[in-house]
């Protein structure tokens, strides 16, 4: 019975190693091109960031990230697969290569990004958030500290659940969180009056409030709970595609900073074609320098990218801009030269 | 000839068998050396860091991720035991109107039950809970949307809303176990307590339902197991049972593995300790039906 | 079963009086009962008529039936649901059993692969990946496809667990065991987050089979305990006459237990595909857009934001009816089945 | 004339050492009806069902149309017995999901791998010889115990076998539908075939068996040709068992 057993495992064993893949390193970027398809984790239930509309097509600020991004690699900004994503289950699904990058309101943290926490790479930072309260202007609450004892409404698993906790827990005020599974359970939860406020990322309230029948009868909390840089990732051990991803954030920055739109930049290709002189123009478009190949992509992924969605300041125009659905101040998601925090290195 | 052929049949489906799990295993340990998590438990003692609304007891944020889950299994546990009962109490009134003789309670324990039956649990919940507690806008003996306040204890609507929804569900499907059981038992035995002069109601509880109990039993037991499996979808209401607070750790640690198999551990000890308590009372039943 | 005929009404109206009159509180408990349904009735009517704003369901109804689907390419998802439908129909009026099941039931398995091609395109028709998928046509593909799936597992493990080889048969019975103590969210939690894990790298199954795959494993551990079940109540003079005829053990298997079985067990199996067709709602917390998940994806438009009670009844009203479908179906198939009810 | 079936010495014992068959010895030759009587609780049926290998034993020897059985009751050789050996019994057993034909096609397209149609024409053929091809479309459950009988001999009839085997055709049947079963019986000894059948029928016994084997306890009583063992049967337990009969028979 023992040969048996020893048997049983050892050839166990040999078929196991027989089936060891080979562990080279092959990036993502590759799998991407070949598949001809990006696939993309979004929220798909934020308004302004990624939602579904009634055409069933997704839409905000995170899905045109998502189509920068396969604008660059793939070469066609529609040729993405878009994956709603619970925020309990995205890193989950990165890690697992069930989607090749996240643009999903994730905020940039250290332990996130490191190899011995969730071990992502994170891309330049696309929309700078924090962390507030919402309440209602009747319950006359101004500040954290009237919120002692008070339920809050948090969706559960994101950073805002343990931000709320660093905060209350620092003031050392009691207070009982109500953990949903996703932003409209927690608007429900607080417009029925469950909770006395609802936390959330300060974009995310504003957009919340934005549909809501009375938003004048709401009021954002001054309190900054925390500092929310909201960035898109993708697996940390794949160094190749985590360059093309940054690259592609800094060229949107770097395009509204040069005044590169979707609407001139045929023009702007053309004029720098013409003009030898404009160095720094022709190697930001990939007429020179062959910028694209170092970061795995086309030389003219600039192009491609800005033709698809517009530089930085118009993708932000169109989903949370003062006439979009929900208008949200620019304020420090301004460039650096405008008051703002958006800067992008050279494209030398 | 014959038993060497088994044996080598059994050898051959063991090596398939084991094999494929070795294989399953070999890629699993590849992809968890790639995202650098590796596989073990020594998070479970590090601080959750996040808070729990409901803990039957002490909590706090800087108590260990163990702590947390068995906070979690305690509250799982409490929800399936309450509403254990209360599916039991609201099945059995069902399901003895649905077998009685009132036809206007019987139609309407057969609607109450098509309406339950075919629509899904998850949808319920939500429905108990963002319509029905939520909706609560004023504070009638002490029932708000707050949860209910009960000399001193305080039920949050979370609690409430999965314990109705839950107990609601369950009891739909108990009210059709209780009927079956007592449809099983002869005709005659109506016949003959009737011919004694007992009532309907007394005939129905102390000649009807003890004969009954040995065809209830096991659909009982079934039953019971489906309502404590059911409870994981407290996740749906903000309640923080053992899944909710799984399901926050994995978000926060990234350990879904390890996750995945403390979450099956709970449930087997939780199946455990109903099939045997469900074994003791049949045991019990069938003992005193014995002597009697 | 909502068959009321004249003879009924005037019967339950008898009954009534006979309750109404038999003593003081039965009168006042049905009255009391008649008011607060009339109540009830009549402020559900009120809110449905008045109240609601159906705005949040009326234009999303292509979403709620096809989820993302491309809008000139619907047709295709509606032809397979009324391809169902018109399969339901033929099967509850079908004509003689026998042609019946001969041939309905191969036009039920057809529907099958008509689907897929019809959803995944190719072959003369544009392609469409999977994430368009969405809706009712997803709730009922993974239902159709995971109940379909289960049956042959389920039997083959109900005949592991039968099985002589001792090793088969405590490996099935632990795999039925496990999988019927654990909650089917764990299960689905499984197929969607852990099954890339166990998977070599750059090999990837689609979300949607993951789901099916997830559910079959799951529905299948209850198959097998029902057709267990029923292999256990064939009475053992069946596999003796079968021996004394010459049949093999497979022949046995093949032509007289799994086919009894089968008919035994039919109530619990339609059963679990009812049951099935419910479950597929909780893909909806684990991110796929099924019927649930469209209303939870509407519900996040700014628009709809905090219509939940409309969507959640008109979704209450989407599922009862198509269970009620299946319900009615699966007693009209097992009336047909008693018809040649075994005699043992 | 050629030896069908030869049992030397067969003993069968259950667990608790009861004896079910003890020293079983016998031979039928083709062409012969052999009737089996005994008490219940005899070894009347193991006996038989031996003769297909629905039943094993401890010791002994058995030869079934040529083929050689021992105790290790190898499942092949089994297989191949029950080809040419039909059987038909106490509760009919007919496939309750199956439609008469298909119930008398499906060992012959199964297991002889004969054509379909070839099968129904010959199962249509044994049903008019049972008198039941009217029913062929129903399902056993429409039939009468009787007719249920019948089909089963004609079902144990379609691979055409050499041996029939009876196990008490008509102990489950209501009186007056013993007859029909017995008259298709007589035709089919008439025909020539070689049956062995257990009964309590005295009047079959009598009229169509050359033997009559007497069990008791498992063992061979006495085996005598049915005009002397129903005059003058010269063992004590077979006169006072064929008493009882008598009496039984006379009551009702």
């Amino acid at each position: 019975m023992r040969r048996l057993v020893s048997g049983i495992v050892g050839l166990a064993a040999l078929l196991a190693g027989c089936a060891t893949t080979n562990q080279d390193n092959s990036s993502r970027l590759n799998l991407i091109k070949n598949r001809n398809e990006l696939i993309c984790g979004v929220s798909g239930k934020i308004p302004g960031f990624s939602f579904m509309k009634s055409d069933g097509s997704y839409q905000g600020l995170d899905v045109d990230i998502c189509k920068a991004f396969a604008a660059a690699i793939i070469g066609d900004s529609e040729k993405i697969q878009y994956r709603p994503l619970t925020a309990a289950e995205r890193f989950t699904a990165i890690k697992t290569g069930e989607i090749d990058l996240l643009s999903r309101n994730t905020t940039f943290t250290l332990s996130r990004d490191s190899s011995g926490g969730n071990g992502l790479t994170f891309a330049p930072v696309v929309f700078h958030d924090g962390q507030g309260l919402m309440v209602k202007k009747e319950s006359k609450i101004s500040s954290l500290k009237d919120l002692s004892n008070k339920s809050i409404c948090v969706g559960s698993g994101t950073t805002t659940e343990q931000n709320i906790n660093d905060a209350f827990e620092s003031a050392s005020l009691p207070y009982t969180p109500i953990k949903y599974q996703d932003l409209n359970q927690v608007v429900a939860g607080y417009l029925q009056g469950r909770c006395s406020a609802m936390t959330s990322d300060r974009s995310q309230l504003a957009a919340a409030r934005s549909g809501f029948k009375n938003p004048k009868g709401h009021i954002i909390l001054e309190d900054v709970l925390s500092k929310e840089p909201l960035a898109p990732a993708s697996d940390g051990q794949d160094q190749k595609l985590a360059d093309a991803m940054r690259w592609v954030v800094f060229s949107l920055i770097s395009a509204e900073e040069q005044g590169i739109t979707k609407s001139n930049i045929d023009e702007k290709v053309r004029i720098a074609k013409n003009n030898p002189q404009l160095k720094p123009l022709r190697r930001f478009l990939g007429i020179d320098g062959g910028l694209g190949e170092k970061i795995g992509l086309s030389n003219d992924f600039v192009v491609k990218v800005i033709s698809s969605t517009g530089n930085y300041g118009e993708i932000y125009e169109r989903h949370l801009g003062q006439n979009s659905e929900v208008p949200i101040p620019r304020g420090q998601n301004e460039l650096y030269n405008n008051g703002g925090v958006h800067i992008s290195p050279p494209f030398n | 000839m014959k038993i060497n052929q088994k044996i080598f049949l059994q050898f051959g489906i063991c090596v398939i068998f084991f094999g494929l799990i070795g294989i399953l295993i070999n890629n699993l340990t590849i992809n968890l050396t790639r995202t650098g998590l590796g596989f073990n438990f020594s998070w479970l003692f590090k601080p959750a860091s996040f808070a729990l609304a409901e803990h039957p007891l002490p909590y706090t944020s800087s108590d260990s991720y163990a702590w947390a889950l068995f906070i979690g299994w305690l509250n799982s546990l409490k929800v399936i035991a309450s509403s254990l009962i209360l599916a039991t109490f609201l099945g059995t009134l069902i399901g003895f109107t649905r077998a009685g003789k009132n036809s206007l309670l019987g139609l309407i324990s057969a609607g109450y039950i098509t309406i339950i039956r075919q629509t899904p649990l998850l949808l319920q919940l939500m429905f108990w809970y963002f319509v029905g507690f939520l909706g609560l806008k004023d504070n009638i003996f002490n029932i708000s949307n707050q949860g209910i306040e009960f000399s001193g204890l305080i039920f949050s609507s979370e609690f409430l809303a999965l314990l109705l929804g839950l107990s609601i569900f369950t009891s739909a499907y108990i009210a059709e176990v209780i009927r079956g059981g007592i449809l099983s038992v002869p005709r005659g035995q109506w016949e003959a307590f009737r011919s004694l002069g007992l009532s309907e109601r007394k005939g129905l509880i102390s000649i009807i339902l003890p004969q009954a109990l040995p065809a209830i039993i096991p659909g009982l037991t079934s039953q019971y197991l489906n309502l404590a499996k059911n409870s994981t979808l407290a996740i749906a209401v903000g309640y923080s049972d053992i899944y909710a607070i799984n399901d926050t750790i994995i978000n926060q640690t990234g350990r879904a593995i390890e996750c995945f198999i403390i979450l099956l551990v709970s449930f087997l000890l939780l199946n455990l300790l109903i099939t045997n308590t469900m074994e003791f009372i049949n045991r019990l039943i069938l003992k005193s039906r014995k002597y009697s | 079963m909502f068959k009321i005929n004249i003879n009924s009404i005037i019967f339950i109206f008898k009954n009534l009086k006979k309750t109404f009159f038999s003593n003081l509180f039965n009168t006042i408990i049905t009255l009391l009962i008649i008011l607060f349904i009339s109540a009830a009735c009549f402020n559900t009517f009120a809110w449905l008529m008045f109240k609601a704003n159906w705005k949040v369901v009326l234009s999303n109804l292509p979403l709620y039936a096809f989820g993302s689907f491309p809008p000139n390419e619907q047709w295709r998802p509606a032809t397979w649901i009324i391809t169902l439908l018109i399969l339901s129909i033929f099967t509850l009026c079908g004509p003689e059993w026998k042609w019946l099941r001969k041939n309905l039931l191969k036009a039920w398995v057809g529907t099958i692969p008509l689907g897929i091609y019809l959803l995944y395109g190719g072959f003369g028709l544009s392609p469409i990946m999977s994430r368009h998928w969405g809706g009712l046509t997803l709730t009922i593909l993974l239902t159709v496809c995971s109940s379909l799936l289960s049956l042959p597992f389920g039997i083959l493990l109900a005949l592991c667990r039968q099985s002589s080889l001792p090793l088969i048969q405590k490996l099935s019975s632990i795999y039925i065991d496990v999988m019927r103590a654990i909650p089917l969210i764990a299960v689905l939690f499984f197929g969607q987050l852990l099954i890339p894990l166990f998977l070599p790298l750059g090999i990837e199954i689609d979300r949607v089979w993951r789901a099916v795959f997830a559910f079959t494993l799951f529905v299948s551990a209850y198959i097998a305990e029902d057709i267990r079940g029923g292999l256990q109540s064939i009475p053992n003079t069946q596999v003796e006459a079968a021996n004394s005829l010459g049949l093999n053990q497979y022949q046995v298997i093949q032509f007289i237990l799994i086919p009894q079985a089968l008919r035994i067990a039919l109530p619990a199996l339609t059963n679990q595909s009812i049951g099935l067709f419910q479950n597929t709602s909780l893909m909806a917390i684990l991110g796929l857009v099924e019927l649930l998940g469209v209303g939870r994806s509407i519900l996040a438009n700014p628009e709809f934001i905090g219509q939940y009670i409309e969507v959640y009844v008109w979704l209450a009203c989407v599922y009862w009816i198509v269970c009620t479908i299946m319900a009615v179906l699966a007693r009209h198939l097992e009336q047909r089945m008693t018809i040649n009810k075994a005699n043992f | 004339m050629e030896p069908i079936v030869i049992a030397k010495n067969l003993t069968k014992s259950f667990t608790k050492g009861l004896r079910a068959l003890d020293n079983v010895s016998l031979t039928v030759n083709q062409g012969k009806v052999l009737v089996v009587m005994g008490p219940s609780g005899s070894g009347k049926s193991t006996l038989i069902r031996t003769f297909n290998g629905l039943e094993t034993f401890d010791k002994g020897e058995l030869n079934v149309l040529g083929i050689k059985v021992d105790s290790t009751h190898d499942e092949r050789k089994i297989q191949k017995i029950r080809r040419r050996v039909g059987m038909v019994f106490q509760q009919f057993n007919l496939f309750p999901h199956l439609s008469i034909l298909e119930n008398i096609t499906l060992a012959p397209v199964q297991v002889q791998k004969r054509r379909q149609i070839e099968a129904e024409e010959y199962g249509m053929y044994l049903l008019s010889q049972m008198g039941v091809d009217s029913h062929a479309k129903k399902y056993p459950s429409q039939l009468s115990g009787g007719e249920q009988q019948r089909v089963a001999i004609a079902r144990a009839l379609a691979l055409k076998p050499e041996l029939l085997l009876f196990d008490e055709p008509t102990s489950a049947l209501d009186p007056e539908r013993i007859k029909e079963v017995l008259d298709a019986m007589r035709r089919l000894a008439e025909q020539g075939m070689t049956m062995i059948v257990v009964t309590h029928e005295i009047g079959f016994a009598k009229d169509v068996s050359d033997q009559v084997l007497f069990m008791d306890s498992g063992k061979v009583i006495e085996t005598s040709p049915p005009n002397i063992f129903f005059s003058n049967a010269k063992n004590e337990r077979s006169r006072k068992f064929l008493n009882q009969l008598d009496n039984h028979y006379s009551e009702s």
